[in-house]
């Protein structure tokens, strides 16, 4: 019987989802192999169990992470797709921001008063700390990046569907980065993420001329102090480095200092 | 039940304003009570927490407000950004920034019509179903998207969050070598196009009507895509870029997580029907006949047409960017500075993506960090006037239509103004409550 | 680098082995013998890659004695990924194979001699291909002494064959646990380096060889050190190390100067006892 | 076996006929500082100037990541079928300095230890390399000369040196003479003399020096084993691994297998690899050979001045490029680290 996949979405660009979309060449191949049962949280969701749940998104609300547990409960696997789901992505920059001041900022002085006092009537507005999917239920794998790499996925899937535990090697971007024979950024006097930040996305900012923020969060054992120091040494101001860290990292335990 | 029509009809996680909508219709004794439209998206204050940005890295970050538009959210950030650090940009990042601009029309257009519409038209659940029984269309329209996507890539570097351009300019330029493997594949795919065209000629669109005003930008000299100032149906005038919150009148309701707008009339309708309706002569005449073919004639009110306009668009973009990247082979590429300084400074810019017009303003500092930001997005434009079309239509066709007919061409209606990809994808869950 | 070098093009192609009998030996453990298309014409001490098709591949001993068919026997402990895919195997399935690798002992430099056997863990499995030979020619050997250690009894290999071969005059074995759960239990209990000090070994003619998890070395050689004085070149360990190729390239296998997969894993201790890296 | 003496332009336009028929690989600027052996285009120009040594060095070329080791194909009998990748197409290695040279060597020689590696050797066979003279260091990170590589010139077939009457082109082996039919150069009698003479305006010292002679740092280095200068270093290291994969004389690789979406044909292939990257000494159980930053360092370092040198015999498997230390973004730098070691353990002059 073919394994039942879903994909369900919280708070994310869907990019993602996208960028599965955009496995063109093999997407009849991928559906071929799996019953596609939720492609967003369409058909009635108090049905199916799923054999492989993907996760997009980060969790912000009381309700997602009710609706989150529920997805838990009835999957196998759960994987978390992306950036937003693996580490909060850049949305968990707004923990480090009062609320009032967000609703402030995006709604107006009055509707922000409006959601702060009466919970009730709006209901759908509250907003919690900005967490990423483990750390509200147990993550089986992760697909890490900003978007999500098409063959990382495809990877991980050939591996369910077989019964091999995938692999994501624990390398700096680095290491793809000079498989693509980049001039290092540091050599142009910038800063970049790549020694400290999870590799597998092939070095793709670098290779198009960018740098890496390190969207597919930190390694186990990146070393931020020496990081963290290397940039101070370039003369890079402390709020330009607290918001590079806040980039995509705002959310990994090792990134900020002390938080909360 | 359904013959004293009295239901409630809701279909549930819909849309995507950034993300989750739902359908609510009450009926009772076939008066309808309410029509509304609920956008449930979690908030992710965009505006807010790129306060204390560089202008570089607003423009990265402001790209994940929405996968799908990734491109014009960045184009529109560079443009409000370069507005405030007093920026020109050269003429051949403009050109670069123009076909960045329509390969994600062609991306984006080419998802949503062969394969979040099309199914509604076959009857097929999905494009799953639809896979098998017509694999050779199926595969015909992923190779259009492929290309679509490649396209993008070989401009930006990546197909999603692209990263080759910036502020003022380009970080790394295109490979010219690749360029021109889009230009073949490009001019390759024009039968390929003109297939699907002449199959969404064969399709049949719900008749209804409603005029409403249509926004988009208008340019003197070219069917505003890139560049242009607003332009609203119901005046004759155009209003500067500047002057956006005027067009858009923004203002919250509590259903809704969203921000809604209005300008001349109740509410207004942006995206491809919008721009083909203020801009028909500037199309390109391949564009145009297309037009004519499919039977969409400017002005035209049936909201089910913007899947029309957008074949249309997609014909254009094809045209267009085959004779952009033609001038581009022509006189190549060359190196340009990418650089700038950061001084105080605000600015507004807008653009046009495939759901419709967007507007970016930010405020920088001496420094060059962000102080405020604002970003209209298109479907919030649109759901104003989705939940319009929705009250109109639905009184009008609960004598004549069951209670599944009406979900569906509810769902349809929506999907016409592509609102997101997810939501299409998959039929909607439509539940009577 | 010179064009008429001996090149074999099929170094990394792996030949096929075909399953057909697997015994479960504990919990985690499964003994496998395959059918190959040629005779390995191994030496003791040697291993082989295993390949499961589209899956990865993997070092591991192999456990039988040297033959003139085509038979290779095999024990899998299940630590990850392919080891799994090989725990779910069945007898017809087949496998790829590439090998012997591995220098291996010289079963002639044991002959006439004492022999003590130091097996911990899964040790046993890679030390059964020079038992087997040494048991079936026993008369060509002074006094054999075995000594196994496993966690508790439910992890104990081969048992049956040990109790075999204790039936030899010269053969001693003496089976350790950790600790017993189980009241059965017939051995006896403790480390595998208790008995070392109470064995009476010749100094001068005992060959001592072992094999276990990588903290066993070091204890066992300071027990030897401080009852035997058994010289560095008659000590024997056999070690492990992450190996990918098996064939001296991939340069995971190195322990110092050395290439676990080349000159080892069967290490004469003289040659590594000056190599920090070596019983690390 | 002949020398010649050409002009530039002269040098040039025989390259560009030898790429018609095969790749052929120069050192091109690549970003703003740095250079990469990358296949002449028909329009490129060629910089005979004083070019950095690549980000990469030539040598990757003849084991390249991501090499295909077999692939394999279920039959209709079930059985799994390998077949060997296909054959590499010929190649040229044009402007390879001595350190770069040395490299290829030493690799030939680790390649071809039995049992040979049999890509790597169809690879080098088909390989015609165009050496390229130094008669000044690169820059301030190499040291060529102090290990020992700045006169290689073993495993080129063509050796260019740039005199100020022009080019010299002195061919080593029967395949040098092979390709130089194709070039119109006019032959040179004295080409090893004036090569010679050139060699001799060399600065000295050439570029940085070691603190000790290359042959006593093997016992040197075991002296110093429990070192903290391997530590010290190792603090501000990222176990990145750029070090490894821009070094001429690393080769270590992983393999990993990846199978179709259907599982019956799949693919066996060998990336580079660093013993820099904490997994790479970890086996079941989990144990970690390596798990210190520091010992990966003292692995990295010991690997190049005495475990390979000691095994191989070939002299010191750093060949002084100075690649590690230009790339390493923590500004680690071997050499310093050695001297650094000597100084400790005493070895220093
Ligand atoms: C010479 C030699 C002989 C061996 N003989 C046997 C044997 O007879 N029976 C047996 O069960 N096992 C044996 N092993 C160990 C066996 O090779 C590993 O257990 C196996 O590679 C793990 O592979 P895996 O894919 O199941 O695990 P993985 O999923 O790859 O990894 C699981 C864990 O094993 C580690 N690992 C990866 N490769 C190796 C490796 N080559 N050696 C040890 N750990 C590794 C990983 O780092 C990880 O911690 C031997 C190893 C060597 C080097
Ligand atoms: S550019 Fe970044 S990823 Fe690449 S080598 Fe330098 S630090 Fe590493
Ligand atoms: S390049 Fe530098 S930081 Fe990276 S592993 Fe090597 S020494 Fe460490
Ligand atoms: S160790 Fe460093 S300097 Fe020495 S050869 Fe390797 S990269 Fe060059």
């Amino acid at each position: 019987m073919k394994p039942k996949v879903a994909f369900f979405d919280f708070a994310s660009c869907e990019g993602c989802q996208l960028a599965l979309l955009n496995c063109e060449d093999d997407l009849l191949a991928i559906l071929a192999q799996v019953e596609l049962v939720e492609f967003r949280e369409a058909i009635s969701e108090q049905a199916g169990r799923y054999d492989i749940a993907f996760i997009e998104g980060s969790i912000h609300r009381e309700q997602d992470i009710e609706r989150l547990y529920d997805i838990r409960s009835r999957s196998k696997v759960l994987v978390a797709l992306g950036a937003c789901a693996c580490n909060g992505n850049v949305q968990a920059r707004s923990n480090f921001v009062a609320p009032a001041e967000n609703y402030k900022a995006v709604y107006g002085e009055e509707d922000r008063n409006r959601v702060q006092v009466d919970g009730e009537y709006w209901p759908l507005w509250t907003h919690t700390r900005v967490r990423a999917v483990h750390e509200v239920v147990k993550v089986d794998y992760q697909l890490r990046g900003c978007p999500m790499q098409p063959t990382e996925f495809l990877h991980l899937l050939k591996s369910l569907l077989t019964g091999r535990e995938p692999s994501f090697p624990a390398n700096a971007v680095c290491v793809e980065c000079k498989k693509n024979e980049n001039e290092c950024v540091y050599d142009r006097g910038l800063a970049c993420f790549g020694p400290i930040a999870f590799g597998g996305c092939d070095a793709i900012c670098i290779n198009s001329g960018h740098l890496c923020d390190g969207c597919r969060g930190l390694l186990p054992y990146a070393n931020v102090k020496a990081h963290r120091q290397l940039l101070k040494e370039m003369g890079i101001d402390i709020t330009s480095v607290q918001n590079r860290y806040r980039l995509h990292l705002s959310n990994e335990p090792d990134a900020g200092e002390v938080r909360r | 039940m359904s013959d004293s029509k009295s239901y409630k009809i809701r279909l549930e996680h819909i849309t995507r304003v950034e993300g989750h909508g739902s359908i609510r219709i009450d009926t009772h004794q076939g008066k309808v009570e309410e029509v509304r439209l609920e956008i449930v998206e979690a908030n992710r204050f965009f505006e807010n927490f790129v306060k204390g940005m560089q202008p570089h890295e607003v423009v990265q970050t402001i790209s994940r407000i929405c996968g799908i538009c990734c491109v014009g959210h960045q184009l529109a950030g560079l443009k409000a950004v370069e507005a405030a650090m007093g920026i020109t940009v050269s003429d051949q990042t403009m050109r670069l920034r123009k076909m960045l601009n329509e390969s994600q029309f062609l991306q984006s257009h080419s998802l949503h019509l062969y394969f979040l519409t099309l199914p509604d038209f076959f009857g097929a659940a999905s494009i799953l179903p639809l896979a098998q029984r017509e694999p050779e269309l199926v595969k015909r329209a992923l190779a259009l998207k492929k290309l679509a996507n490649d396209y993008t890539a070989v401009l930006g570097g990546r197909a999603l969050h692209p990263v080759a351009n910036t502020v003022n300019g380009w970080r790394k330029l295109p490979d010219l070598g690749k360029v021109e493997e889009i230009y073949t594949r490009l001019l390759q795919s024009v039968p390929e196009m003109e297939a699907m065209l002449e199959l969404i000629k064969t399709l049949k669109v719900p008749e209804y009507e409603r005029e409403t005003e249509y926004v988009s930008l208008k340019h003197p000299d070219e069917y505003a895509l890139y560049d242009g100032e607003v332009c609203g149906s119901d005046i004759d005038t155009t209003v500067p870029v500047g002057d956006y919150r005027q067009v858009s009148n923004e203002f919250t309701v509590a259903h809704s997580t969203s921000k809604w707008s209005r300008w001349h009339r109740d509410s207004y309708m942006v995206g491809a029907l919008a721009r083909v309706n203020n801009n028909f002569q500037q199309l390109h005449p391949k564009a145009q006949e297309a037009a004519a073919e499919l039977g969409l004639k400017s002005p035209c009110f049936n909201p089910y047409h913007n899947n029309t306009a957008q074949m249309v668009e997609i014909v254009h973009c094809t045209h267009n960017s085959l004779a952009m990247l033609a001038d581009l082979l022509n006189d190549g590429l060359v190196e340009e500075e990418a650089t700038y300084q950061p001084v105080a400074g605000r600015g507004c810019g807008a653009i046009e993506v495939p759901r419709g017009i967007l507007f970016h303003e930010y405020g920088f500092d001496a420094n060059g960090r962000c102080l405020d930001a604002n970003a209209i997005i298109p479907t919030s434009q649109n759901i104003n006037n989705i939940e319009q079309d929705m009250k109109a239509f639905v009184p009008l066709m609960l004598p004549v239509m069951s209670q599944d007919e009406l979900a569906l061409k509810m769902e349809m209606l929506l999907r016409a103004y592509d609102p997101c990809i997810s939501c299409s994808v998959h039929m909607l869950d439509v539940k009577f409550v | 680098m010179s064009k008429d070098a001996f090149v074999d093009a099929g170094l990394y192609l792996p030949q096929t082995g075909r399953i057909v009998a697997i015994e479960q030996c504990t919990v985690n453990e499964k003994f496998f013998r395959l059918e190959l298309t040629r005779p390995l014409q191994h030496r003791p001490g040697q291993f082989v890659m295993v390949t499961v098709p589209g899956m990865g591949e993997c070092a591991i001993s192999i456990t039988c004695g040297p033959r003139e068919d085509n038979i290779l026997e095999m024990v899998i402990r299940r630590v990850g990924n392919i080891t799994a895919v090989l725990h779910g195997l069945e007898v017809g399935d087949t496998l790829g194979i590439r090998g012997p690798y591995g220098a291996g002992f010289d079963l002639e430099e044991f002959y006439q001699r004492d022999v003590l056997i130091v097996a911990g863990g899964l040790g046993l499995v890679p030390l059964r291909s020079l038992l087997l030979p040494m048991i079936a020619a026993h008369q060509r050997f002074g006094a054999i002494t075995i000594i196994t250690g496993a966690r508790s009894p439910a992890e104990t290999l081969f048992r049956h064959e040990l109790a075999d071969w204790r039936e030899k005059e010269n053969v001693r074995i003496i089976e350790l646990v950790d600790s017993t759960d189980h009241y059965q239990w017939d051995g006896e209990v403790g480390m595998v380096t208790a008995p070392i000090g109470s064995l009476v070994l010749d100094k001068n003619r005992t060959m001592v060889v072992l094999c276990g998890p990588p903290v066993m070395y070091k204890f066992v050689l300071l027990e030897l050190e401080a009852h035997h004085q058994i010289p560095a070149t008659q000590i024997f360990v056999d070690l492990e190390r992450r190996m990918r190729c098996g064939v001296g390239k991939c340069g995971h296998c190195q322990i110092n100067q050395a290439y676990c997969c080349q000159d080892g894993p069967v290490f004469r201790y003289s040659d590594i006892q000056n190599y920090p890296e070596g019983l690390a | 076996m002949g020398s010649y003496l050409a002009t530039e332009e002269q040098v040039s336009t025989w390259l560009h006929l030898l790429a018609k028929e095969r790749d052929l690989f120069w050192p091109r600027s690549v970003g703003q500082f740095n250079y990469s052996f990358l296949p002449l285009g028909e329009r490129d120009e060629i910089c005979f100037d004083r070019y950095l040594p690549t980000i990469v060095p030539p040598g990757r070329r003849l084991l390249p990541d991501d090499e295909t080791l077999f692939t394999s194909q279920q039959g209709d009998d079930r059985l799994s079928h390998y077949l060997p990748p296909q054959p590499s197409a010929p190649m040229v290695l044009a402007g390879v300095r001595p350190c770069d040279l040395k490299g290829i060597t030493q690799l030939d020689t680790v390649m071809a230890a039995a049992p040979a590696d049999p890509y790597y050797h169809q690879r080098r066979v088909n390989t015609v390399i165009i050496a390229m003279n130094c008669l000044a260091p690169c820059d301030s990170r190499c040291f060529c000369s102090a290990v020992g590589a700045l006169g290689a010139q073993d495993g080129a077939d063509v050796f260019l040196t740039l005199l100020a009457e022009g080019v010299l082109v002195e061919s080593l082996s029967a395949r040098g003479d092979e390709i130089l039919v194709k070039a119109s150069f006019s032959l040179c009698e004295d080409g090893k003399e004036r090569r010679l003479v050139a060699e001799g305006t060399r600065p000295l010292p050439f570029g940085r020096e070691l603190a000790v002679v290359p042959e006593a740092l093997p016992e040197m280095l075991r002296k110093g084993y429990e070192s903290p200068v391997y530590h010290r270093y190792g603090e501000r290291c990222y176990s990145c691994g750029t070090c490894n994969l821009v070094c001429p004389t690393c080769y270590c690789f992983e393999v990993r297998d990846e199978m179709s979406l259907d599982g019956f044909s799949g693919r066996r292939s060998r990336t580079w690899d660093s013993c820099m990257i904490p997994a790479f000494a970890e086996v079941a159980g989990p144990h970690n050979f390596r798990a210190e930053v520091g010992e990966r360092q003292r692995h990295r370092l010991k690997r190049k001045f005495e475990y390979l040198p000691e095994r191989f015999g070939l002299g010191s498997f750093c060949v002084g490029c100075g690649r590690c230390g230009r790339q390493c973004t923590a500004n680690i730098d071997i050499l310093n680290m050695v001297n650094d070691i000597a100084v400790e353990v005493g070895g220093g002059s």
